[in-house]
């Protein structure tokens, strides 16, 4: 064991921090990238993800399991309840699509290659978890990822998506302005410029509209005619 | 009883009267059960008089409690002999303590709340996992796509963001544009109106229709202003009846002390 | 307890199958739903529930944890570890809350349904544009009309305020109506019952904090190891 950094963890901090980051990254983490959160040698690392991999297994009460996939590691469910998930996954079990529903997948065939910020962006409301079921009934599918910081993944619509909507191509969608990514960051930008002010330049439309209600101008906001 | 100071407070300091009222309350100790109304009521005055600015529909909601404060103090001074006395006479303060009972438990409520809030603000919830991610095969269905629905969804989200940037916009724009309105300008307004030694109402200079609710309620403090100059004098011959001003001296306004200078700005009174 | 359908889960099998649903599901999943994959009646669900969270909490070693929301539940990181997660998501930078959004939720709060008229009545003050603010935070919904002259909009509280304010059902929070008391006593009576003492006259301002902190909201706190 090396000198930690100022911040990184205890050894009696390490199992949950690990737990906690396989379970929210969703994909396999790196041992490297493992290291660079937690501050913590990447060999102490492999022997506490051993440890716990084994733990997992060896309890009877869990469904989750540690996997290693060369240098990288990913939470999932244990074989064993694989069966109960194909009944939550299968159709009939599903709750029926909703309207977020629909609206998401509107905005990602106007906009396709698109990433769950852009589809936030326009939609105006968080989507993500309604992607992960458009992904499930095939009308979307991953296509890449962007270049940009993060890497974040695009999504485009499907041909079974074109099927069921009876359409030959996501050009024959009628032309829609608010519909649009562009459109909105022009709006977005326009708006900034009419906001004017030094401070305000460089501020996203949530950060306008969150400063509203910020100490500064927030007491005008408040007594706004509605 | 002796006016304490009342040290430089701002408005904006306070979420509104009866936060302004246990803030007194608080400072100078009181029994909450036995508020001393007369002291109480005169410290919210001096504040209120302070006030340098006002922002629109506060300021409406700074004098309701003022006007509560001198009609609690003027039934305590003059009991009202009407109603025969049995013993059990109704406290005048009764109201008013239970409304300060109310608002303080709110905002213990609210700390409470806002310590929650940071401990368990932005939760992080896993994104869910696909059925492909898991590798969980789901049987082949007829998909229930309803392209009706479909449409409908393009509109609504088409709609929802023209109403987001126009209202955006709007409140923009507003921010810009607002005036602060300040008690020494009407000040000047209202000595201007009387010049000549005329007589005026008060519903003449400031009439309901033409101007703004918040021109209405600087330019009453303005008046109260001069009447403690005793620049001007105001006749009222009963409550809400009309409100009659007549200029007392030829002397314009003091010149503002420095403390005021400060509050009310750059005002040149000799000019008037 | 009634029969269970042909392919249900065993008793056994139970707590595994409720780890693997709501890794998987990432969003609060109801108990309604939890029933319809596992096959098992809803009030076992939720004892084995209780169960499984309470043992969550007392590993110190896991980091994960079993929240309840009404009658959602939802699998997500322990606040304690929540500081390393944030070194691998950048978390979104939101406006603070001023202390009158906080006021205005307290009031809705504790008294939903409640009117506009009767959060302003409390606050002294008009509120129009905070509780528009916390409708879009989604902290707030309506819920309907009061059946009174104007049929003034009710208003509650969301799942999305029980997910971010660590409460796990608003019947956690002792319901104290802020407004309307008739006299001093009526007021002190229900402070009484709400701070569950005998002992009458003369509450102080912090006795009265106290008495709902006590009976209030702190209860969650207590396994709340910070």
């Amino acid at each position: 064991m090396t000198e930690f950094e100022n911040d990184s963890l205890t050894v009696q901090e390490l199992p949950a921090a690990l737990e906690g980051i396989l379970f929210a990254a969703g994909d396999p983490v790196s041992l490297q990238r493992l290291s660079d959160i937690t501050g913590v040698e990447r060999s102490v690392l492999r022997q506490t993800l051993t440890k716990m991999s084994a733990d997992y297994e060896n309890n009877p009460w869990g469904g989750l399991r540690i996997r290693r996939l060369d240098d990288e590691y990913v939470m999932c469910p244990k074989p064993q309840i694989k069966k109960v998930l194909e009944r939550m996954f299968q159709p009939k079990s599903r709750p029926p699509m909703s309207q977020a529903s629909y609206e998401t997948l509107a905005v990602i065939a106007y906009n396709q290659p698109v990433t769950r910020a852009q589809v936030e962006s326009v939609r105006g409301v968080s989507s993500d978890s309604i992607i992960a079921r458009l992904l499930d009934r095939g009308w979307v599918e991953e296509c890449g990822t962007l270049d940009a910081p993060g890497r974040p993944t695009l999504f485009t619509t499907t041909k079974q998506f074109l099927l069921e909507f009876g359409i030959d191509s996501v050009s024959e969608l009628p032309a829609l302005e608010l519909m649009m990514y562009g459109t909105i960051r022009d709006l977005e930008d326009s708006l900034e410029t009419a906001a004017g002010s030094k401070d305000t330049r460089q501020l996203s439309m949530e950060q306008i509209a969150g400063g509203l209600f910020a100490s500064g101008i927030s007491d005008a906001d408040e007594h706004l005619p509605t | 009883m002796p006016i304490r100071q009342v040290p430089e407070l701002k408005i904006r300091q306070f979420e509104g009267p009866l936060d302004l009222l246990f803030h007194l309350i608080e400072k100078n100790d009181i029994d909450i059960y036995d508020i001393p109304i007369a002291e109480i009521t005169d410290q919210y005055m001096v504040f209120l008089q302070d006030m340098d600015t006002l922002d629109m529909e506060v300021a409406s909601e700074f004098l309701v409690m003022a006007a509560t404060l001198i009609h609690i103090k003027s039934r305590l001074l003059l009991p009202d002999k009407k109603l025969p006395t049995d013993g059990e006479e109704e406290d005048p303060r009764e109201e008013l303590v239970i409304r300060l009972l109310q608002y303080r438990r709110c905002k213990l409520l609210a700390r409470e709340l806002k310590e929650r809030h940071t401990q368990f603000a932005d939760p992080i919830l896993r994104l869910p996992s696909s059925a492909d991610t898991l590798g969980v095969r789901i049987d082949a269905v007829p998909q229930e796509f309803d392209p009706e629905q479909f449409r409908a969804a393009i509109q609504t989200v088409s709609s929802r963001n023209e109403v987001r940037f126009a209202d955006l916009s709007a409140k923009i724009t507003h921010i810009l544009k607002r005036d602060k309105v300040s008690v020494r300008d009407k000040m000047r307004f209202v000595w201007q109106k009387l010049f000549g030694g005329g007589k005026i109402f008060f519903h003449e200079i400031f009439p309901s229709r033409g101007t703004t609710k918040i021109d209405r309620v600087v330019g009453f403090l303005a008046i109260l202003e001069l009447l403690r100059g005793n620049r001007i004098s105001a006749e009222q011959e009963k409550p809400f009846d009309v409100i009659l001003l007549h200029r007392l001296s030829d002397i314009p306004p003091e010149s503002p002390s420095d403390k005021t200078d400060q509050a009310y700005g750059e005002v040149n009174y000799d000019g008037i």
